[in-house]
């Protein structure tokens, strides 16, 4: 079956409303208005207000009712429009969600879901072009995902659902249009490992999200070079699949992370981090990583291009890794 | 139950709180107890009297100044004081102290210590009750300082707006930490500000735990047949420090006096003792029965378990069932 | 200024708005505008009448539906276009887009695309005003959307609470992208908001420049004049899309029919024709004027010069100054 | 002269509230509490309502107030109680006062400082034990400051004011009591770079802020064992002194970060996979991380000090680092 990721994570909600009364999506523009990005579209009229239920501009208070719900039974999926707007949320979501059951020694679970849009690269200048998931990958007692095909995009959702615990999702603005084949009895997926988009044995390439599709490119062009790279889709950013990174690192013995987040406290440096204090023997070069540099992303086409990772800095790093030490 | 049997449950209640922060105030000075430590003590009557009018399965949210919200709703002295110990036995086996107790069976939903961090936490509570279709109210307790958090403003739209049963209870105790509420509120009269969600709201008088029973009551049916949300404003008084850290640079202590004659469990007695309806040997009983009960406690949580340090990362995430 | 100076003057505003959007959804169209796109168009009347009641020594803050409101501030329509063709030339340097126009020379401080961000800046711009004893107003404009957010509540509140010279300016289209007003406020009479704050409030006709100017003149010298903050509710309507990939589901057509009859434009300049205070060469001269001014602009923008990626991190942070 | 991390702090405030009619302090309980940790204690009495300026509990309203104000030509001092409650206000800092200079190519300046007490200790528990600075020197456009010193807390104020940037102060709660040796003409300190505050030649132990006097304990108890520790007080953690950093990992070229922070995704990965990347081939041995352990940090103090770093913890990761490899 042909779809677009969109439409698979549309019809992941579906799935899940029919599957289980508990469920419910709510969000600002998620009824009426179809979904800013119309992942929701039509979903009011089969569900009704009560079950696809517009909020108003409240972040914090309907993340926070989201918490609540959870905590009181339901199922809810809460989509906050974006990352750039989670961040009036982030207090419920650190404080509340990924604390409660911890904090009371284990009596209360949150399972609830957060949906959220992530990620630069549509000219939306500097406070609509975030990449925090790495941020959120920070926080314990959160699952954080990040479905970067069209498989993904139809198979996490229920599996989340599943978690008694806070899972988020994290879906790259540059991916709803993408299209791609699906099983017709595509479901759910496993939200445990990372998995090898191609494989390789020259340098391995790490990323997640919205810039797989990027590095896949990438490493097609490696390939016209003779140099053979591995490409790990993480899909989960915490807790992070070490075992696929081991495996990885041990196979190719030289890796380059790719990250839209800022370079500096990104998600690439945890990981970098990880495959030297764990590889630092096995490793033939130092862990590369390429991500955006270090300013607000600006309106300009050119401008934004020249922040933003892209298959033509990733071959250069990882050339670099295969070229260096010897 | 009868008024007089009212009364009495009201005025046990609050010397049971009264006692247990008494209690946590020593304990706190013996450096058994650490961290922030917030005592109510002068405004018992508040939690008294809101949770004499809710049924068991309601749910309760509250702030980090909550033991009595704790103790009220049915947490054992024995489990609140354990944790404040740090033991296994604690209602949060140590992880939360004072400001996070929490306990399923009587729907405690904490000890929140970030100011209004709880009322967009009830009003979901509620909005699950909605959709479930269960006849059941969320009471959420804050201060006043809580009212000018943003969360509150958004809360109270979106419970206005979707009609939901909560209960929020303001307990306005004049001040925010040392900040008055005259240097935080353009407009002071607070009730008004539910007003402006189409909010039910009114005041009464948070030293009277008759009068807040009352009151409470009567918010508590409305919100359970469906008048949607409700606001209190319970006019009160801390008579002891913000915290055991803090010097009262901010208050005289006359006006703490002032208050002090209008303790609220002085108050009750007195008025039940002058209408006869307060005998000394029942009072003698009732103090008896409730200190018994807060040295039974201490007893308990110093005889606990520290949770062991092995425990630490445990509950993080759910543990995977034993198949 | 006469009424009838006034009344040109204002028409003249309008048009230009008009015109600079109907510009933009071209170049959109055409690929040569990019990211997201909002125009106000059927608004202008806000705009017009707000800025016509300032002081160039005044501040405004504005959303990412702004062209309008810089344009009428005084920046030019040559450096917004070249702003949205991401050139040099523009008043931000193709670093900020339609969203985000900034012009330090007029006290233009954005272009805030988050909603109701702008208000805590505009409490402090007047707070500074009123630190320095300077008279000069705020004018913070936001749409209704923006109200249920926590952000207008401590805003509000902060500037009622400090007696700061702000004018809140709320632009109530009836829409937050899809999501009507009755769907995410309690009480949809947004003044009574305000009056919660103890903040003189009060709404005006939107759809007609010179009601606004004169709703916007009261308050601003009521503002100016020491009267702390004041707060206009502008109903007013879009007659197009939220944004450039908006399919307006949420709406019918003959709900926008109705509004675009009274488009303000073609409202005020109907009242002029009908009372002989605007001929037809009038009119014809201020069209051409404003397409002149348009095509200039359009221009400009495309002979500018792209920001060289070279200056991509410039001016994070204040260059050291060279001795 | 004797004084405390507090008092210093107190007269950093002081003399900057004398030397400049701009600055003002604005936050919660500054004024007539006397200052949540009494740094301000007096400051009211001395300067009058108006520049020790109480505000209400909100904080994204006060600290983009005080943005506002910046922009307006004052010198705001905004105090934000804690770090955790930061996050309220994020959306403000993140968005309009790292921004706004870049995002208006360069028009308006944002000439604030944000001070706020950070870090665990104290048994508050799981939502005031946060360390954060890391997430915050992620974020482009600031500058990020963590005096760990009686100096630093006397003399990072005036320098950070007179950044025409925004400048966040960061003060670990444990520091506060802390007495120390101050000259008496003690001034601005700059926020440049790290300072060695032991030096040593076997490994370099990496840190800042609340953690600075129990690594130098580590230190000490290092030096008995026969392990000569540097110590590197980072001070600035956005910019970070790459220098510095550079000079003593060439010196050692071994190294281990201690920072409070949870370990994925803290600063301490940041600074491993920097070294990493640029001295790879100079290291003796992977990069070590002690860092707090992924649970909201609990109440109990037995809990609480298992969950924190602790020179028994650095100390062993600076002896794996001596003895790793060969
Ligand atoms: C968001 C947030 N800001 C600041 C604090 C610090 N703080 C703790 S209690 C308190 C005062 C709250 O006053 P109020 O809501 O009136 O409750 P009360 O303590 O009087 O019961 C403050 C400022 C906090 N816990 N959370
Ligand atoms: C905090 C935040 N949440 C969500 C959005 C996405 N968004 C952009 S505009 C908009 C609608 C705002 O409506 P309103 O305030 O009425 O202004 P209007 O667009 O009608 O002029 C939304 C939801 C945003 N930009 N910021
Ligand atoms: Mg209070
Ligand atoms: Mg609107």
């Amino acid at each position: 079956m042909k779809t677009t990721y969109r439409e698979a994570m549309r019809a992941a909600i579906r799935e899940a409303m029919q599957r289980d009364e508990r469920v419910f999506l709510m969000g600002e523009d998620v009824g009426h208005y179809g979904g800013c990005y119309a992942v929701s579209l039509g979903l009011l009229e089969e569900f009704g207000p009560e079950r696809i239920r517009d909020t108003p501009l409240s972040e914090s208070a309907f993340t926070g009712a989201g918490i609540g719900a959870a905590l009181g039974g339901m199922r809810p999926i809460v989509e906050i429009m974006t990352v750039n707007f989670s961040l009036l949320a982030l207090d419920q979501i650190i404080n509340n969600a990924a604390t409660l059951r911890h904090m009371s020694g284990g009596q209360f679970s949150v399972p609830l879901v957060i949906r959220m849009t992530t990620g630069a690269g549509r000219q939306l200048a500097a406070q609509h072009s975030h990449s925090l998931e790495g941020w959120y990958a920070h926080i314990p007692g959160l699952r954080i995902l990040a479905p970067a095909t069209v498989a993904d995009a139809r198979g996490m959702l229920w599996t989340a659902l599943q978690d008694p615990d806070p899972v988020l999702i994290f879906e790259h603005g540059t991916l709803y249009a993408v299209p791609g084949e699906l099983d017709d009895d595509a479901g759910a997926v496993d939200i445990d490992t990372a998995a090898v988009r191609r494989p390789g044995a020259d340098v391995s390439l790490i990323t997640y999200g919205g810039t797989l599709p990027m590095v896949l490119e990438a490493a097609d062009r490696l390939a016209t070079d003779g140099i053979d790279a591995e490409v790990l889709d993480l899909r989960t950013l915490r807790p992070l699949d070490d075992a696929a990174i081991a495996a990885t690192v041990t196979k190719t013995h030289r890796a380059v992370v790719v990250d839209e987040g800022w370079r500096s406290g990104s998600l690439s440096a945890e990981i970098s981090a990880r495959i030297t204090e764990r590889f630092f023997y096995d490793l033939d070069a130092p862990v590369g990583r390429v991500c955006s540099a270090e300013v607000p992303i600006p309106y300009a086409r050119h401008l934004e291009l020249a922040a933003l990772p892209t298959a033509e800095r990733v071959v250069a790093a990882a050339r670099e890794a295969v070229h260096a030490g010897g | 139950m009868t008024d007089q049997h009212q009364a009495h449950d009201l005025l046990r209640r609050m010397l049971r709180v009264r006692r247990l922060e008494e209690t946590c105030v020593e304990l706190y000075s013996a450096t058994k107890i650490r961290g922030f430590l917030h005592v109510q003590i002068g405004e018992e009557a508040v939690a008294a009297g809101v949770m004499s009018a809710l049924e068991p399965d309601d749910a309760v949210v509250a702030t980090y100044r909550e033991h009595g919200h704790a103790l009220l709703r049915g947490v054992s002295a024995d489990s609140i004081l354990a944790e404040m110990f740090g033991k296994q036995e604690g209602c949060c086996r140590g992880r939360g102290g004072s400001m996070h107790l929490f306990d399923a069976a009587t729907r405690f939903y904490g000890g929140n210590a970030i100011v209004a961090g709880g009322l967009p936490v009830a009003v979901g509570l509620a909005l699950a009750d909605r959709m479930q279709g269960r006849r059941r109210v969320t009471a959420c307790f804050f201060g006043e300082g809580a009212v000018a958090e943003g969360e509150f403003h958004e809360s109270l739209n979106l419970a206005a707006l979707w009609q939901l049963p909560v209960l929020f209870v303001c307990e306005n105790n004049l001040y925010a930490m040392g900040t008055a509420l005259r240097y935080t509120e353009s407009q002071t009269d607070l009730a008004l500000k539910a007003a402006a969600y189409e909010i039910p709201a009114w005041p009464a008088d948070g030293m009277d735990a008759l009068a807040v029973a009352e009151a409470a009551r009567r918010a508590v049916d409305a919100v359970r047949s469906g008048g949607g949300p409700h606001f209190l404003e319970l006019r009160t008084y801390r008579f002891r420090a913000h915290s055991m850290f803090d010097p009262e640079r901010y208050r005289d202590k006359a006006e703490v006096a002032s208050w002090v004659e209008r303790d609220p469990i002085a108050t009750l007695r007195a008025t039940l003792q002058a209408e006869d309806r307060l005998s000394e040997e029942e009072w003698t009983a009732m103090q008896q029965e409730v200190d018994a009960e807060m040295e039974q406690a201490v007893a308990y949580a110093e005889a606990g378990t520290p949770e062991p340090v092995e425990e630490l990362t445990r509950f993080l995430y759910t543990e995977p069932a034993t198949p």
